[in-house]
């Protein structure tokens, strides 16, 4: 009743070092981008907006509506935040919203933040704010079907990639992990959706201000309905061909070089007892010594450090 | 700090068809902390009580075991059915609770829909839902405000439509959580006016002494979650030890 | 209402709960990329983990059992991680059928499922600690110091206090909208399909989103008075905070320490 | 509904050195709705003003032009200082705005951090930051609960620690918006002596007509954006026609 951890939250363990080292930098790179445009584009008012809707975000996953046998539909809030607030300003709101959950509660870990950041955050800022914005001049009818439809694929964009990011670090089997978390996810989204539309609804008509064509500029909005719309065109076409045909994903992803030909299974991107990318050779030995020479140098550092520091 | 217990010190005052019937009321809330220890209490059709008491009394808490939002132990009987899982609904459709913050009761957008929304959860045909809504924003005088937006509205305003958005449900029990705090004199008056001329059951809590002295024939006081004294407004509030070791004040 | 249900951090006298928050962060997080870099099966490396925070368990006084009890909120993860147990190729251990399909689990598989849960077991425990031994404040404060920008501490920060006053307004509109969701006295039958329909799924789907909006706008406007109460103290877009901490020695040492032991939880796992 | 504006109908109290003078202030929101019609004001060193009047009489609105928040049409001067663009940093440390809800007051994690944000914004050194704060807390005697996390205190808490935040920063003129709202019998009586304890001019509205009569000697009533009595709060407090006019009651 309290809070309820959501399917896509990815504890730490399940993800390989070298999956999430890449998410994180990934993630990183484009923070990097959202602050450095909102620090330049958006006033000193935007530090408490952004804090309270914040914490918006995470009150209102906590509103849910029966649907049926017990179940119960809520927000995921990532293509909302992004639609009210403008796709910088939401990706942080949302980084915000998954570091407290991870750090508070343990929902979702601390090493794969990077990935459930982007996966329930970038991603579904992208996808919600691309497509709402492509139909800014239309109808309100229109207005919010199509963030209803932004919403229900930015849940199946989010599920989709911690299915390949499963998949990549050998935890799951593309096969089964694909339809299982599309499946589960399209019936979230669909609660999603629900909620986003008649949440956008209540706000145009008793605020429509606030939905005005927000800060960015004609330019960047082109920018922002393109990437948006190149997202939900990959979830459109890889969803389905991955749960047809998950070995000709395996084998595409062989072709284009993300898994090794010939391997059997992903898993072996961490290989046991060497290093990871270096594989049993005398290089790897040696950067292993030396990794060992730079700890103890560290530790001896830190020891030094605390004598100086007397408490 | 100690506080002394004067129990049905005061007569309360007859009455026949019971409408509520708390009897021996105990609950604890999660963490640990006990906010109802045995609490009894009858109201009967017509009565309208006075709920009182220092912060953390109780008295919300007690409100909210009415339609079995919390669930303690005890027994709950309104009009006649034993508060239980199975009649839940039906409870909730007798029992008119309206809380303290007029924001948190009216989530819709327009005046109308808010106050529609109990019936339509009731499965009323729409027709009935119409004709309710209109009886009930007539009861609380803001007919023309049908199709406002809640939002806009004055918190005096808003704290009317709260009050019909369960009116509307046509309860037999109406339940009130401070219904005065934050109005400005002429908001107050008008409500009283307005709480005076409903011809309905209802138990009120407040910290506004003025309101009971007004309003309220009876009146009961809770302290640790118990009910301290109950009875006749007039006595309770001539009654300064009793007031003063319960936090109260004479108005 | 309280939502004080939130707060995980538990108030002792304790040497963890002293020591600098940046240390206790730095070295959950060395402690959870050890656990992703331990190879599968390294069983003597995770029992070398575990006592380790079994250490850290004593060290807060908060009993050995502490983080343990409450490890549990990844285990519905673990149904993900599910379908290593067939598909690695290895020695059949047993099979079954269900819903038409042999499913074999192998010796590899169950080495691959058993060691991604203990790895995120681990690491779960150790993040449960520091958030028991750390007020929410000062990992705040710790993240500033490793150079988390200001920006996204900040929004975290304001993220933390409002999170109690939404959370409490939430809780009060779920509970009016639950008080008024009543049925009209009537046969038990009656009751019951009132009970399943309450009106359709989309329309409760829509009073869910008009109290999400409702939630959005008071928030919005609340954000406005925040905000003017920043002016009125004199904020003028640069935010400006104390440093309320400073590295001691014992800091010095048990971040010496926690890496030496990581360090050697490596070397077992491999060797 | 048709408002007699009377004006100046009180002598107000005579002063030398003014803390605060405000001169036909007008403002409107961008909306449109002109909250502010002339507003004249002054008050002195020491004085302790209350401020009442309906809802959307535009109090609220005028505390904001105090320290610049809102910029209206008219002069604002404090402490013989014009406000205008250039001594804003300036004029912000000598006017203490207390805003109605201390959960938008407080809005850091922590009461320290809360009560250092004033004094830290206005470029003092760390140690005597550190040393306002202590002094803060102990005139609204809440120095036990420096390290608390803010949102464990109970509203009366939020109250004084609110109040602590404005101090910090040893303003001339401390301006608080409806302080009692929402305060129980004791936690008011607290608030009440730390006001009357407090050696500093303040101004300070409110609907509590009984908080008006025993800590305030002088009183201004606003209704419509302008200011229709200033003068003794007991004479005001007499005049039945001019606090009916104005939605307001006798205590
Ligand atoms: N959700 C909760 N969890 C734990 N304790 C609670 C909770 N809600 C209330 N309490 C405690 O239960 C006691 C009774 O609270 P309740 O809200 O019923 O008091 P009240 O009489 O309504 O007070 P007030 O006049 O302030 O509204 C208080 O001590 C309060 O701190
Ligand atoms: N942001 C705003 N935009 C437009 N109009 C506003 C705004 N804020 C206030 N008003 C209007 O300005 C008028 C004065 O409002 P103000 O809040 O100053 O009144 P007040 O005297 O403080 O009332 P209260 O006693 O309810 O606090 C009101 O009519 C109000 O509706
Ligand atoms: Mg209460
Ligand atoms: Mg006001």
């Amino acid at each position: 009743m309290f809070y309820s951890p959501a399917p896509l939250h990815i504890p730490d363990g399940f993800l390989s070092l070298l999956v999430s080292l890449v998410c994180w930098v990934v993630t990183a790179l484009t923070l990097g981008a959202a602050i450095s445009r909102t620090n330049k584009s958006l006033g000193e008012r935007q530090i408490p907006l952004m804090g309270v809707m914040a914490a918006f975000i995470f009150a209102a996953q906590m509103i849910n509506f029966p649907v049926a046998g017990g179940t119960s539909g809520h927000l995921l809030g990532g293509a909302l935040a992004a639609i009210v607030l403008g796709p910088w300003a939401g990706m942080l709101v949302m980084t915000a919203v998954i570091a407290v959950q991870a750090l508070l509660f343990q929902d979702g870990g601390l090493l794969v933040m990077g990935a459930n950041i982007l996966n329930m955050g970038l991603v579904t800022a992208a996808i919600g704010y691309g497509l709402f914005r492509s139909v800014s001049g239309s109808s309100k009818t229109v207005k919010l079907g199509v963030a209803g439809v932004a919403a229900w694929l930015s849940v199946m964009a989010g599920a989709l990639l911690t299915s390949l990011q499963l998949w990549l670090s050998g935890t799951s089997q593309l096969g089964i992990v694909i339809p299982a978390m599309l499946g589960v996810h399209a019936l979230i989204g669909l609660g999603e959706a629900l909620i986003t539309v008649s949440a956008l609804a209540f706000i145009l008509q008793t605020r429509p201000d606030l939905l005005g064509e927000g800060s960015e500029s004609a330019k960047a909005g082109k920018g922002w309905i393109l990437a948006g719309g190149l997202i939900s065109l990959f979830v459109v076409f890889l969803s389905p061909f991955a749960s047809a045909d998950p070995d000709g994903l395996e084998r595409v992803a062989e072709n284009l070089g993300f898994i090794g030909a010939g391997q059997s299974a992903p898993f072996e991107i961490i290989p046991d007892y060497t290093l990871p990318f270096l594989g049993e050779t005398a290089l790897s030995t040696i950067v292993a010594g030396a990794i060992g020479i730079a700890v103890v140098a560290v530790i001896s550092l830190l020891v030094g450090r605390g004598m100086k520091a007397r408490s | 700090m100690p506080v002394t217990h004067v129990t049905n010190q005061f007569a309360a005052p007859e009455c026949g068809g019971d409408v509520l019937v708390v009897n021996d009321l105990r609950f604890s809330y999660p963490d640990g902390h006990s906010a109802l220890n045995g609490v009894s209490l009858k109201l009967c059709e017509g009565d309208k009580v006075a709920l009182v008491g220092p912060n953390g009394a109780g008295k919300s808490t007690l409100m909210l075991h009415l339609n079995g939002i919390l669930n303690g132990q005890g027994d709950v009987e309104i009009a006649g059915m034993r508060l239980s899982r199975e009649n839940l609904p039906v409870i909730r459709a007798l029992v008119g609770l309206v809380f303290q913050n007029p924001d948190d009761q009216l989530f819709s957008p327009t005046v109308f829909e808010d106050v529609a929304f109990g019936p339509l959860h009731m499965g009323l045909p729409e027709a009935e839902v119409r004709s309710r809504v209109d009886a009930a924003l007539e009861a609380v005088r803001m007919s023309a405000y049908r199709d406002r937006l809640s939002h806009h509205l004055s918190v005096g305003e808003k704290k009317r439509i709260a009050i019909a958005t369960v009116l509307s449900m046509q309860p037999s029990l109406l339940v009130l959580d401070e219904p005065s705090a934050g109005l400005d004199p002429r908001a107050r008056r008008t409500l009283i006016n307005l709480l005076r001329d409903l011809p309905i059951t209802m138990l009120v809590s407040t910290h506004d002494m003025k309101l009971v002295q007004e309003l309220f024939p009876r009146t009961v006081v809770m302290d640790e979650g118990r009910v301290v004294a109950d009875g006749l407004t007039s006595e309770i509030l001539e009654d300064e030890p009793l007031l003063n070791a319960h936090g109260l004040e004479k108005p | 209402m309280h939502f004080d249900a939130f707060d995980r951090y538990h108030d002792k006298e304790s040497f963890l709960h002293r020591l600098d928050p940046r240390v206790k962060v730095l070295v959950t997080v060395i402690f959870i990329v050890s656990n992703a870099l331990l190879p599968d099966g390294a069983w003597f490396a995770f029992g070398f983990a575990w006592l380790f925070l079994l250490l850290c368990n004593l060290l807060s006084k908060l009993g050995y059992a502490y983080s343990l009890k409450r490890s549990i909120i990844a285990l519905p993860f673990a149904l993900i991680a599910i379908t290593v147990l067939f598909s690695i190729p290895g020695k059949p251990l047993s099979s079954f059928h269900f819903l038409g399909i042999t499913f074999t689990i192998t010796d590899a598989g169950l080495l691959r499922f058993v060691s991604i849960l203990i790895r995120s077991w681990l690491s779960v425990q150790m993040a449960i600690l520091l958030v028991a031994v750390t007020r929410f404040p000062d990992l705040i404060h710790a993240l500033e110091h490793l150079r988390v920008p200001a920006i996204l501490t900040t929004i975290i920060a304001f993220l933390y206090r409002y999170l109690f006053v939404l959370t409490d307004e939430v809780f009060r509109l779920l509970r009016a909208r639950e008080s008024r969701s009543g049925a009209v006295t009537g046969s038990k039958r009656r009751l019951e399909r009132v009970e399943r329909s309450g009106r359709g799924v989309l329309w409760r789907a829509k009073i869910a989103g008009n109290m999400a909006g409702q939630l959005f706008l008071r928030s919005y406007e609340r954000s406005d008075r925040i905000y003017n109460a920043m002016l009125a103290r004199g904020y003028a877009g640069r935010l400006y905070t104390l440093n309320p901490h400073e590295m001691k020695s014992v800091d010095y040492y048990a971040t010496a320490f926690a890496i030496a032991v990581i360090f050697l939880m490596q070397w077992i796992g491999r060797f």
